[in-house]
């Protein structure tokens, strides 16, 4: 039991902590879109220029070679210091990349790796279908093998920043007779792959960051397929734990920020009856409750990184870290709007990033896994409670 | 003793209901530009012509004469349709003006009254931003958010000393708002001193109470509405080869619910009850309904996005405009905690 | 939708409340055992001879032959004035005597209605069982018919008030063979019957008002039986209708007077930090939101008898306000110890009453079926979903 | 960086639980007669003789020379076999005792210290019943709760300026009280101007903030332990044909007492960490730690007698005592409330 940083681990701190003051934008990342995407390439490529990006990725893809604890330090002060977010860049930096470096063969690895590193590209899912939402098990968009391609025809759903990607991890059913589990594939698609429909949802904050994607005989060359074929879902079971293990540290991190901001929020705004909303001791309460638990949220994810460091793999507490946050985070937002009062129902700068932050905390449970999902994980695989 | 509708109120509740399924089917309010109105002006009139904006108020005012029971019952479905609260403003605002014309501009609010409950008269609510800095009475002041000012010819503003109609063009700047609920329109607005164009004190018809009761039955109608989607769904949707309402979880969170519903419910009746009949617990009972009527509205209504899962998250369905919905009527005629502390200053009641 | 008595309905809520003032017993009950059975079975005599016992029992068998609303003005005046609560009397009055109303024939009627009334008898339950709690359809005791007989072996538990009961009414297993909810029987037992052995249970509160009880070849004339052989099932439901619908009217205009004595506590106990417990917001807020909960508890309990009286006969609504209530006063015993600080763990008069009824509370979501139970049955019930 | 105890300290943790598990086991607590303690004085000389009593103290005084970590994981041991508290006071009351060895009445408190540490030297928790009205220093006065006093030779006292050592033949009139904890007997006193034994303020040696965190490890021991015996009993307790666990309200119920778990678990490594380097976050880490233990112990423990159905709500099994002991450590070094003010006070940590 120790938080001691190496003097090379300190060291390296100095290092990030300087560059990152150096050379985080100055400017706001513009809202999604054409923009939105030449932004977020243009800070990987800062990234990459400057040795920081793919902390944990090997050095011969592009990648640092560097430890989880580099990654975490890293993380920390890029979080700290307000740099941007992943946004567009979040499912190559922290999906498909790690599930092509785990599971990808060589050529892939070249392909592949690199331009997720140097800022080139932007990848997307195509994960769920619009009847199996959390039950991945059960979906039916068909691939039929035709030479050395497959031929892919159905729907995708939720699939985030769809039209702004290049490539997408796309799941597919190559053998319908096989069992659930079995007779799935994981392939690299292209996303300007003919025969693709891609159409925008708007969701309840306004965004339009979700999509539904439409197959129509589309054809994906089977030297894409990563892993095996029938072999996707023990692939995407690979990659599922790295979402829920370290993927979301950022957002971790990033959460006592928030915390923080509704802490000020609290200090400055008035109640209906005239007092500080911190003057309240209901809202005080809460705030400390939540500051509490935000702060073990910390405490967590370090203690994660720990067991991962000697068990080498993302355990299934990864889970817990999952819940724990999208539940946090939902309550961080409704108390602001609690404390906001009558000004909640503003959407711009009346009331702050907050009404927006409430309406968008809900796809938080539901999202990579619901709520309800996670506590059955949870129950089955960390407890080992019967199905 | 009878808590439940009578026969008579229930034909109003069905007759309502059908109406409003008819005619304001909430699918349409998907397809509306932000901020447009779900309610035009022909809207309006067609519903003053059922007579829902005088069916609480005296025949004697040109109201249909019914009591706050039948008004309550009626803003039950209003609120499960999500109607706007400029209607709720509508009632209220007819009640100020028949008031005024018994005094000081009395033919001119008598004119008023009339155009109010014809519906050629939009009224939208005004809310104090924060109650301390608000003065309410024949000269206004105070910062306020406004709702669906668009075309309105009046606001509406209350708190518990009373309530003012203004005429909207005697407010000068109007800040526009981007409002959270995509179907109403927002601004702020500081009024300095304004002169009102009517003013009636609580003591003298107690709008403030009144108001928050409607508010809590729109409410009502949020909750209600977001459980009916939710059972609705929770039987048809299948994950893992069953519905997903045969899933405890999904089960519990509507079974909890349904216990908000019917508490709400009575509650509604219990309070307009003692309220319309002036009974000593008759504020008591309104506080409890509204604080009861925040909380649980949107507890259902968040609920309801859980359960409804993706989908629940985009535009393409209805529910997340129940959440939004709340979030704007909790606000009005005082907040959760405004109504907390009052039934609790309040001695034991019967 | 009114709540006006008529002049009758006056008149009659005058003469209860000037019967009560003049004979309401000023001692209290003495603790559970030989001394509560007798200051209970008093109590129900002097009821009796006032002309109050069994408001809405039929008059040949010595009740009132009133109707639901008078049932609930007297209640109510009842509870108002701290009338001594029904403790042993609960199972005669509010469960066994109402099922024999409804199920049992003439003979049963006449022999076992009017001692409950009288204050002869205190009855009991013997429907749960070890391995089966909540799952009530997979009761074991076997019940072999013999002659005009049966032989009954297997056990109880749960059984409230058996050390002091003459009565009990027991569901035994009385066809093996039929499906699980068939084969049941329903019938009435004596507790001095040979073969029987009663053991009480501490429950966490201290209390020993539970009980195992074991039948070793204990016979029942089936004369005994109510509702007819192997119809128990149908029986035991109608009278859970009872137990959720009316019996705990009177636990639920209680629960009024409970948070207004948690209301005064926390304007007269300081906090640690020296203010009056209501002065902090937070647990004003909560003695609030539980006030108004408790509200709607009495709104509720109305609404529910208007639709009983259209009805004829108790929904499944029973069940929303059995769950509402148990866990509304979980969370007001929860607040009181919290009120209390350090003297929370005090069972003595330091705390009051509330530590103890802060034990005895967890036994509320528990018996007479659990919260969940409670939520299936209110969403398979009330709401249709599936099973 | 490692926040997983090394296989040193993992050593003394499965030591600690396997001798528990061997000498104290829970069915012996069941079979006590109310007010008697668990662990007498034999008990506790057997305990000092683990080095258990003087496992974080300085070997210079006498002490096994671990530090606050290896405490932190010992009591988590403690807490989940449900040792009474009198144990913490012991490793606390070493420490006062061998501070005031370096001054004042040198030679008592050096013989003091080693009683102590040899077990043959008990000491009760005395509980400030409001911390307002209680002083604590060289010179002790205010109203008290005071747990096992029944054979104890001292009274501990904490705030958040120091910590004392009072003899308990000092204390004049005890007023025994009825203990919710069937296995602690408890008293209350009224201390005017009592002198101490033994006093050490927080600038010398914060104990106030070890002791909060050593009781936040003793509450995950009961959140643990809770959680054990509920996750054991759903695998195997049958309704409806299966195993309870299935169900996912039970299952549910399960998970999210194993998030708290894990919560309070890192937060315990964390704090205690911070705690003994001294850094600048400790203090905020122990109010954290604290604050969520009471809240998650009473869950977990609460949540645990829902689980166990009617058997959990006897005396025959086990979980009510978690209940109860969870009261009686919600109280001692700073309630909930008191370390929530106290961390939303302190500025922004890094």
């Amino acid at each position: 039991m120790n938080l001691d940083f190496s003097p090379e681990q300190v060291e390296f701190r100095e290092r990030v902590r300087d560059w990152l003051h150096d050379n985080v934008p100055a400017e706001k990342r513009p809202p999604d879109g054409a923009e939105g995407r030449a932004f977020d390439l243009a800070w990987q490529q800062t990234l990459y220029r400057g040795g920081w990006a793919g902390i944990n990725w090997p050095k011969e893809y592009g990648g640092q070679g560097l430890d989880t604890f580099q990654q975490l330090i890293f993380l920390m002060e890029y979080s700290r210091c307000g740099a941007p977010g992943d946004h567009y860049r979040f499912n190559g930096l922290n999906l498909a990349g790690p599930t092509i470096i785990a599971c990808g063969d060589e050529a892939q690895k070249a392909t592949y790796l690199p331009p997720i590193l140097k800022g080139e590209v932007i990848w997307c899912q195509g994960f769920s279908e619009p009847g199996a939402g959390s039950d991945l098990a059960s979906l039916k968009t068909r691939a039929v093998i035709e030479g050395d391609e497959m031929i892919v025809t159905g729907s995708k759903i939720w699939t985030s920043w769809a039209r702004f990607a290049d490539w997408q991890q796309l799941l597919v059913r190559t053998d319908p007779d096989a069992p659930r589990h079995q007779g799935i594939t994981w392939v690299i698609n292209r996303m300007d792959n003919p025969g693709m429909d891609i159409r925008p949802i708007r969701d309840m904050a306004g965004g339009t960051d979700l999509h539904e994607v439409f197959y129509d005989q589309v054809r994906i060359p089977l030297q894409n397929v990563v892993g095996g074929l029938n072999n996707g879902w023990k692939v995407s079971m690979a990659q599922l734990s790295f979402e829920r293990g370290t993927a979301f540290m950022p957002s971790q991190i990033e959460t006592q920020n928030t915390i923080e901001a509704l802490i000020e929020l609290a200090k400055t705004r008035r109640l209906e009856d005239g007092r500080y909303a911190i003057e309240d001791d209901h809202i005080a309460y809460q705030l400390a409750t939540l500051r509490a638990e935000i702060r073990s949220l910390l405490a967590m994810t370090l203690l994660g990184i720990s067991r991962n460091e000697r068990l080498a793999m993302p355990g299934p507490e990864g889970s817990m870290l999952k819940l724990f946050q999208s539940e946090l985070y939902k309550r961080i937002t409704a108390l602001a709007l609690d404390i906001l009062g009558p000004d909640r129902t503003a959407l711009d700068e009346l009331a702050g990033r907050w009404p927006r932050a409430f309406l968008g905390s809900f796809a938080n449970t539901l999202g990579g896994g619901t709520s309800e999902v996670m506590r059955n994980i949870i129950g089955e695989r960390c407890l080992g409670l019967p199905r | 003793m009878d808590l439940l509708p009578s026969q008579e109120q229930q034909q109003i509740v069905d007759a309502a209901r059908h109406f409003l399924e008819g005619e304001f089917p909430l699918a349409d309010a998907l397809q509306l530009a932000e901020g447009e109105s779900r309610i035009t002006r022909e809207h309006l009139t067609r519903i003053a012509e059922l007579g829902w904006i005088g069916i609480g108020l005296e025949e004697a005012w040109g109201g249909v004469g019914y009591g706050l029971c039948e008004e309550a019952l009626l803003f039950v479905e209003l609120g499960r349709a999500l109607l706007p609260p400029s209607i709720l403003c509508s009632v209220l605002g007819a009640r100020i003006a028949a008031a005024g014309s018994t005094r000081g501009d009395a033919a001119e609010m008598g004119r008023v009254t009339g155009t109010i409950l014809s519906g050629h008269c939009k009224i939208a609510a005004a809310v104090p931003r924060t109650s301390t800095s608000a003065s309410i009475g024949d000269v206004v002041s105070g910062e306020f958010m406004l709702y669906e000012a668009g075309d309105a010819d009046f606001a509406l503003m209350c708190n518990t000393g009373g309530a003012a109609l203004v005429s909207l063009s005697a407010l000068k700047s109007l800040t526009p708002v981007s409002c959270i609920d995509p179907t109403l329109s927002a601004a702020t607005f500081a009024a300095d001193a304004i002169e009102a164009s009517a003013f009636i004190a609580t003591a003298q018809d107690d709008l403030y109470h009144r108001g928050a009761l409607l508010c809590a039955a729109l409410l009502l109608g949020i909750a209600e509405a977001t459980l009916q989607r939710s059972v609705d769904y929770a039987k048809e949707r299948e994950q893992y080869g069953k519905p997903i309402g045969s899933f405890q979880a999904i089960k519990h969170y509507c079974a909890d619910m349904a216990i908000r519903c019917e508490s709400l419910r009575a509650m509604l009746y219990y309070a307009s009850v003692k309220l319309a009949q002036g009974d000593d617990s008759g504020r008591f009972d309104v506080h409890t309904c509204k604080a009861l009527a925040v909380n649980y509205a949107q507890l259902n209504a968040n609920t309801a996005v859980q359960i409804h899962g993706g989908m629940g998250y985009t535009q393409e369905m209805d529910i997340h405009l129940f959440v939004k919905r709340a979030q704007v009527l909790a606000g009005l005629f005082g907040g959760e905690r405004q109504h907390l502390r009052d039934l609790l200053a309040q001695p034991r009641p019967d």
